[in-house]
């Protein structure tokens, strides 16, 4: 019989991300979040009305109730004026939660991320500072189609000045996320809308993951798999597959996609000298590429096989269930690659 | 308005077609056949009816994320966007699009998009287009009050203004952006007047009041058409159903719905014709069974209908490129 | 206009230092001294001074790529501008920046800005800090005729009325934006009554007259510290030199030059305060004088000043990042 | 003495680039050219003003007068307008070639070039092609600091659906051009400033470099360079530094980024076993680390030591010449990677 521990009761996702904004709206009154329809119904002033959505999936919901809709701001559908007002109010003092409803929508806003926020700091000789959080969805399996379920974190990585991270589970995505509102860089959360509804184990009170540092969610010494979010999930069931027929996987779950955590990586590619990188982003100049770069440079001479990616292809996704199913990286395709790279 | 009977008719006939399919949808989604994302327009099938029936397949609409009404008054395939929007092959997208892309370029139908803001760009170039080509044809640009404060939006009209484009700007003001009203979000809420501050002529219509929005919308693309570029019309009008299938709505109130449903676009278009004479209650009545039967046969004809091959995967992503490139850096997962 | 005498004095100084700063580099850049694209401010000078002769360090001001005049009118160090311009390790950015990016936070200066339409939302954050952090400050978005055009400045108009934020937004209308006619970019060439349509009072001043600008904006900004939200000030002014130095200005005539030149913002100041016995003309001449000699060393100092250090490439692209990931996949280049 | 042939002409990157748009207008009317200032003083109906500019830079000077301004067309600051008045003008029968003057300046209109242009063709099926073409100017050396700088490329690559070009010299540059034109699916066409004015024989009348194939401007077998647009000249010299000390250096210029010539990549590398990738874009999620990538999982037996990359930091583009110089590789950071290749 088991007991849970208080400290490890268990919450879903999107628990665990409006707790962590409960948390640090509570510690810290220059912590403000805005977005669309964040709270909801901004127009009325009638009970009935408060709070009507807490954002497109629910995750804000409470949070004005509980701080106020003077610090839970909905917005007008323009992102760049409010992400761009994020970048202004985080250079003067505040620390900004913004909200892009799905990172998809970044091209409306893009300029005001890349060349404000990011630069500013750089360009201004290090007399400024941007203490902005960016939270934003990303990942396919919703039936969203092409325009709102792409996971282009690459891009925000490519860019000098920006922080990326990308939990895949509820503890890390509580931590990451008090992390990333107390750090004073910019930095872009990338929350999976598949895993909202996705339960774990979550510490209660304050508890923070720094940025920075990739976790190993489980060890094994025959091949590494390095993954990102919703793919450790995936990773996961590969490993398991993989452990019936006596193959030991190590994870590698990278939690912080800018800055990578390079040691924790190599490492485990020393240990194990095979790698195989899942990430449902598209390949082409993307974070999976990155890894096998990482390989390839500072790692090859222990590498006994040649690095494998599996990802999504190279297309947009696709609207139909058994087309975006195939779109998105399955433990089997993991299961083949790890294969390859033993054979 | 100078329309005959047979257009009538047909205006009738295609208002009717959007509220058969919306109503349906909104029936089966909440019966857990539908995937994805659904915004339905029912409630607004005046705005995009009384715009559409002025144009030909060579003029061009774009669209929004609530794009059905616009596609079915444009003249896109009932059945084709049915099966789009279950994700099967014989969809209008072969199932790759779903309901916020479904699009018939042939129809001058250029897409529901995802993106709000995303058609008044597009509606330039379209515009643009038809211009160079040395045609008289028009395009009209739909977007919501929500819309109507995104910077795409804005920038489409002025250049519209500048390169005098034949444009029609048509704002769906439906009353809210997902749960909020345009009464917070367009400050000043006077969508119409902000148009005039791009210099072009701006009106606002009674968006249930399908003579209403026909007319404006005539005079319009006539004044497109005639070169004199772009116009703007905020047709007021309100949906019935939530922002999106499963929302709860709890951001506006039941009566003020009733006050939409009873004015109700299409009882008003019944009214009007069969008190006026022009067109018989049995001819309408006729049209409602043959518009229900047609919108349960592209149910049935979807259900039934074939998912796309995977293969359709990695198909139409380019015109031209390599195939092996679109497995970059990893082996083609072998199907079975 | 109730300014006493010690702030006239303290409005001639900035101008006639924007003046002097602007004709001094652009005599400089004739003779190859200075790297990069330099776009300069001289002719606009009342419009920067005419605006922030009413603010204090706590209120703000976002910027445009044409930034010297606001930087100046703000109390940034004309020193640290030189050589920053000249990008050496003194310069305000510490050379990193360049006559683009010349930034003093601490000074309210929120940076010169490369990006056309770049400023307004950056205005609105900052603004809305201002408000959250319970002060009454207040902050001033300058842009030009051509970013009137640009959909981050409308979002962010839109944006400041519904928020009710402390915000001026200034068109500094020059008549052109590159080779650009305001006349040509701007449908129905109206930009203060564009402004109206986002529902915020707006006026359209002489910018060459450095009062009226001035009172315009005591208006604008103490509505603003009342908490009223944003008005629209249209200044209508005029660039002496160039879009950037090297132009060849092909694209209008020296006659409209003259035209605005005649009506000089110095001279008519310097006429005003002197015919009105406000302030002498012998002190106006003191600070020429002053200002001249400022300038000179602030050219000879940079041209002396060291260039940055090759670390600096690296720092300063986060507050906290693992020094070995600014070289990724590399070596560190080894310096000799 | 040598004689120049006609076909051997030498003109500029910018002439060849101002000719191929000439030829392709006169080609086939339903190209046609817009963006900002490019063709200047669009208030004006005098001739005094006619074609003041062409360009900022000047590339596309005289065309105006040559076409007609129903076929050059001046726009207002609006790069989402105009850039997706291009898509919905290339969905609709033109064959438009626009510019977005700076790469830098993405960030205010990439949904149009992300979301619409690259996505339309796969969202509707097949049934809509977006014969677009986008001139931007990439590359740092202009002293024109952090917003108009940098060479972004790696985003659009990222996207499905676009494809991205970046010539090096003045003949790749007419050639690519007239292929993008074209070609039938939306082009990003990368403009390097810094090489604007150089010259090289570009060879007269029509002329298209077809895209997707890479060159090997010079062949070697003891390490293989492979460099993007600006690059290559960089690559040069390093290649002719390393001669005097009996390297022989095979360097790949890839011309196009997407689609990659893997087979010229491959068939390099498998040759010389060693790799060196120059770009001067920063290095994460880059085509660099894609080369990397490409190597580690297709070529990794055949190399002999590990892969080198030499890219720009993981910084802004700094404004200080002597920091924007230590920015961009050079090609003394370029013979030193070799040579550890050769260590
Ligand atoms: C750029 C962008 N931002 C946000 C969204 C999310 N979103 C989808 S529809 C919508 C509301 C649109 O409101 P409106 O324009 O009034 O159209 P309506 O839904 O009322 O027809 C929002 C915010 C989006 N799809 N694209
Ligand atoms: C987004 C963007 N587009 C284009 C440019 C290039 N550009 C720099 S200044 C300028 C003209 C700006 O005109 P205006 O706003 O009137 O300001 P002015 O130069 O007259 O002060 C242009 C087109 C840019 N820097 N940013
Ligand atoms: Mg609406
Ligand atoms: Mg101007």
């Amino acid at each position: 019989m088991t007991t849970i521990e208080l400290s490890q009761r268990t919450i879903t996702y999107r628990e665990a991300i409006n707790e962590a904004l409960d948390l640090e709206m509570a510690r810290d009154d220059r912590v403000i979040l805005f977005g669309e329809d964040v709270s909801g119904a901004p127009h009325s002033e009638e009970e009935r009305h408060f709070d009507a959505w807490g954002g497109v999936l629910g995750v804000t919901k409470g949070l004005a109730g509980k701080h106020g809709r003077e610090r839970v701001i909905d917005t007008p559908i323009t992102e760049s004026a409010f992400i761009g007002a994020g970048v202004g109010a985080a250079a003067t003092g505040m620390r900004p939660v913004v909200e892009l409803m799905f990172i998809g929508f970044m091209g409306v806003c893009l300029d005001q991320i890349i060349n404000q926020a990011a630069k500013m700091r750089y360009m201004f000789g290090g007399k400024a500072k941007i203490p902005l959080v960016i939270r934003t969805m990303t990942g396919a399996g919703f039936r969203a189609a092409a325009q709102h379920s792409d996971s282009p974190y690459s891009t925000f990585c490519h860019f000098p000045g920006l922080k990326v991270v990308a939990p895949s589970n509820p503890a890390d995505a509580k931590g990451l996320l008090a992390a990333a509102i107390r750090d004073d860089d910019p930095v872009i959360f990338c929350e999976n809308k598949v895993l909202y509804d996705t339960p774990g184990p979550v510490p209660e009170g304050e508890y923070v993951v720094p940025l920075g540092e990739a976790s190993v969610p489980r060890e094994g010494d025959d091949v590494t798999i390095v993954a990102i979010s919703r793919m450790v999930g995936v990773a996961h069931q590969a490993a398991d597959s993989l452990a019936s027929s006596g193959v030991n996987t190590e994870i590698v779950d990278l939690r912080s996609l800018a800055p990578l955590d390079t040691d924790t990586v190599l490492a485990s590619i020393r240990k194990t000298g095979r790698l195989v990188v899942v990430d449902e982003d598209n390949p082409r100049c993307s974070v999976a590429t990155d890894i096998a770069a990482l390989a390839a440079t500072q790692a090859m001479e222990y590498l006994a096989a040649p690095v494998k990616l599996v990802t999504a292809p190279h297309t947009p996704v696709p609207f139909s269930p058994v087309l975006e199913d195939a779109y998105v990286p399955t433990p089997e395709r993991v299961v083949e690659a790890v294969r390859a790279t033993l054979a | 308005m100078d329309m005959d009977r047979n257009s009538l008719v047909e205006a009738y006939r295609r208002m009717r077609t959007i509220r058969e399919f919306e109503d349906r949808l909104h029936k089966d989604f909440a019966g857990g056949e539908i995937p994805g994302f659904v915004h339905l327009y029912a409630g607004e099938e005046a705005v995009a009816v009384g715009l559409c029936s002025h144009l030909g397949d060579g003029d061009f609409i774009t669209s929004t994320h609530r794009g059905h009404g616009h596609c079915i008054a444009k003249g896109v395939d009932t059945a084709g966007m049915m099966a789009e929007i279950y994700g099967k092959a014989p969809g209008s997208c072969n199932g790759k699009g779903g309901s916020m892309h479904i699009a018939d370029v042939d129809k001058g139908m250029l897409g529901a998009n995802g993106i709000v803001g995303g058609g008044p760009p597009l509606a330039c170039g379209a515009a643009l287009s038809a211009k160079k080509r040395g045609t008289d044809n028009v395009v009209i640009c739909f977007f919501g009050d929500g819309a109507s404060n995104q910077g795409t939006t804005l920038e489409g009209m002025n250049l519209a203004g500048v390169w005098k484009l034949p444009v029609v700007f048509v704002c769906e003001n439906n009353g809210y952006a997902e749960t909020t009203s345009y009464k917070y979000s367009v400050s000043g809420t006077d969508i119409a007047a902000r148009a005039r501050g791009f210099g072009m002529p701006s009106v606002a219509v009674d968006g249930l009041d399908f003579f209403a929005v026909a007319e404006a919308a005539g005079e319009a693309i006539a004044r497109a058409r005639r070169g004199e570029g772009p116009t703007f019309i905020e047709a007021q009008t309100y949906r019935y159903y939530g922002h999106f299938e499963g929302d709860s709505i709890a951001y506006r109130d039941r009566e003020e719905e009733e006050s939409f449903r009873s004015r109700d676009c299409l009882s008003r278009f019944r009214q009007t014709v069969t008190s006026q004479g022009l067109v018989e209650a049995a001819d309408l009545d006729a049209i409602d069974g043959a518009v229900a039967a047609e919108i349960e046969q592209a149910v049935t004809d979807a259900l039934s209908a074939p998912d796309p091959s995977l293969d359709s995967l990695t198909t139409d992503v380019y015109v031209d490129f390599p195939a092996s490139q679109l497995w970059m850096f990893q082996d083609e997962p072998v199907r079975v």
